[in-house]
């Protein structure tokens, strides 16, 4: 049910390009049209599935270059369409920007290695109190029962890795069913019973709509949630059945909080 | 200075790193493997480290424990290591926490990137929690490339839970098989009526 | 023995002990209040702690990361180190996987729609990686529409890192590309032959 693009293999558009730059040593215009086309084809055979953002993408970033490097082999500039010119100066603008940004980030990740090697030729201490100490220390476990255990194990192996759906070729990059997961797992605990209709009521755009069913059936799945519809076509009953307080789908909830040191 | 001569300072060091960062007690053979020496020197070595903290009055010591050497801190200053113990280590168990302990108790033995595959986030400092607190343990090491350690769940856990055995935990039925979620979806994809 | 007075002993000590049994880095503010003392003292005595520990060559080091104390192992005794730990080191991040973690850590917080509109590519799976490792975590919602989440970097990742806090990265502006390599980018993408 995922849909994402294998990232080990390639950077994305713009590592491509910058890649593509660097190798023909800076001098796009040395190299010949059908190649750059060719390149970007080759990467876009590598992507196993479609995705279709990421296809604009690239077929975006081929265009322009190709029409860069048409305009430079026509001669002159007159008769040429100024509104063309001036669409084509912005779009290599922004290909210009994107570059030195991606640039940047190149580097700074290349830093942000660096830190992480130096980083790990220490190790931290980690035995905590000896054993001395246990009497001092509350016992964790007090008032846990074995079927407090037992539950907490079904929520723990409830089908956990969240399908994220790209919905942005719908609308925008606005809605997304991880986000929307996360959404209803804080709202519908406060909301014992609730119906489709009265979560769509502020946004009933055909994304939002979409994000928002898809959510639901994970959260059916997990057995987080009830579904019910009296008849064919009535409002669809959701009624929150996970037991206790809130967790969050996406298990960001920091760790650190429960960690021996918490942070002050 | 005395106690620790100039010219022992390099194999006291990584000693001492090592003892630094082990979780458990090392014992002087596997000291002495490290460095290539013997274990005699071994524990030459540890006797002037210990001593040089005691000339310098310093808040730890190197001790002999349950057949290793640990760092632990001095008894002078229990006082203070009580007074944060108390003051900054949770009371009980948060919902995460018992999350993975239950991943423990039902999967194991089972390494920290396996709970972190079925958790869905790095439990690192949750699993040291369960560790340090003596519930869970390492019981071994994965076979594989990585040799992983791996944990299981201490008697100690047993005894706070009032079970015989592992044999005792209460049985997990079966997860209702998918929806078809595909059918679902194409339903819902599916131009229908006013929502 | 200069590095740390005689009478500045007794407080070290107390410190010592402290971050001894801690298993996290023990922020300076958990350390003034154990004491009673500033946090400037503590920060004062750690660094001649530290100071001195430099000076008698140990084999580990006091240290400031991820905005508390801990102890390491100094990194010139590393080799015997990993030979004692064959541990779980996390296999090493990708280019993509660290590229996605620079942007979050330079331009948190953000969203994952932010980040693939920086990277050009949708960064759903690598920061669900992000995650899982615990190098990123959420730290709250946009206002805007969508209601995204937005996402920081964690505490594990400044320890990763060994940083004292998000002040300590290096600052982005020395990562942009000088004038000459942003001017042959530049000339690679001009439309015509003079222009």
């Amino acid at each position: 049910m995922t849909y994402e693009v294998h990232l080990d293999v390639f950077d994305g558009p713009f590592n491509l390009l910058l890649q593509l730059i660097s190798a023909e040593e800076v001098d796009l215009y040395a190299v010949s049209l059908s190649r750059i086309v060719d390149v970007f084809l080759v990467e876009l055979h590598k992507i196993e599935e479609l995705d279709l953002e990421l296809a604009t993408e690239f077929l975006l970033i081929a265009a322009t270059l190709v029409d860069l490097k048409c305009r430079r082999l026509l001669p002159g500039s007159e008769g040429v369409d100024l509104d063309e010119d001036l669409a084509l100066f912005e779009a290599r603008d922004y290909l210009l920007a994107r570059l030195v940004e991606c640039k940047t980030f190149t580097s700074a990740a290349a830093a942000l290695l660096e830190c992480e090697s130096r980083a790990e030729r220490s190790s931290p201490r980690r035995q905590g109190p000896d054993d001395r100490f246990d009497s001092v220390a509350p016992d964790l476990l007090a008032g846990v029962t074995k079927e407090m255990l037992a539950g907490a194990a079904r929520r723990a192996f409830a089908d956990r890795p969240v399908p994220v759906i790209a919905t942005a070729h719908l609308h925008g990059d606005e809605i997304t069913v991880a986000d929307t997961l996360d959404l209803l797992v804080g709202l519908l605990p406060t909301r014992p019973r609730i119906t489709l209709g009265q979560l769509l009521r502020d946004d009933h755009s055909t994304p939002r709509f979409v994000a928002t069913f898809l959510a639901l059936l994970e959260l059916y799945k997990r057995e987080m949630i009830d579904l019910e519809q009296q008849e064919n076509f009535a409002d669809l009953v959701i009624r929150w059945t996970a037991h206790e307080g809130s967790y969050a789908i996406d298990d960001v909830e920091s760790y650190d909080d429960m960690a021996p040191m918490s942070k002050r | 200075m005395s106690a620790l001569p100039r010219e022992w300072r390099e194999e006291a060091a990584a000693v001492e790193a090592v003892v630094m960062v082990s979780t458990e007690p090392i014992p002087p053979q596997l000291l002495a493997e490290l460095l290539e020496v013997t274990t005699e020197r071994i524990e030459e070595l540890c006797d002037a480290i210990g001593a040089s903290y005691e000339e310098e009055e310093r808040g730890f010591e190197l001790v002999l424990v349950a057949g290793g050497y640990r760092f632990q801190s001095h008894p002078a200053y229990s006082g203070y290591v009580e007074r944060f113990i108390l003051d900054d280590q949770p009371t009980r168990l948060s919902p995460a926490a018992l999350e993975t302990l239950a991943i423990v108790a039902y999967k194991q033995p089972i390494s920290r990137a396996q709970i972190a595959q079925i958790r869905g986030v790095n439990a690192d400092g949750v699993m040291r929690l369960l560790v340090q607190r003596g519930y869970v343990e390492s019981v071994g090491r994965d076979d594989g490339p990585g040799q992983a350690i791996l944990f299981g769940t201490s008697q100690h856990f047993l005894e706070r839970l009032g079970l015989r055995s592992l044999a005792d935990l209460p049985p997990l039925e079966a997860f209702v098989p998918d929806v078809s979620t595909v059918e679902l979806l194409e339903q819902a994809l599916r131009p229908g009526p006013e929502v």
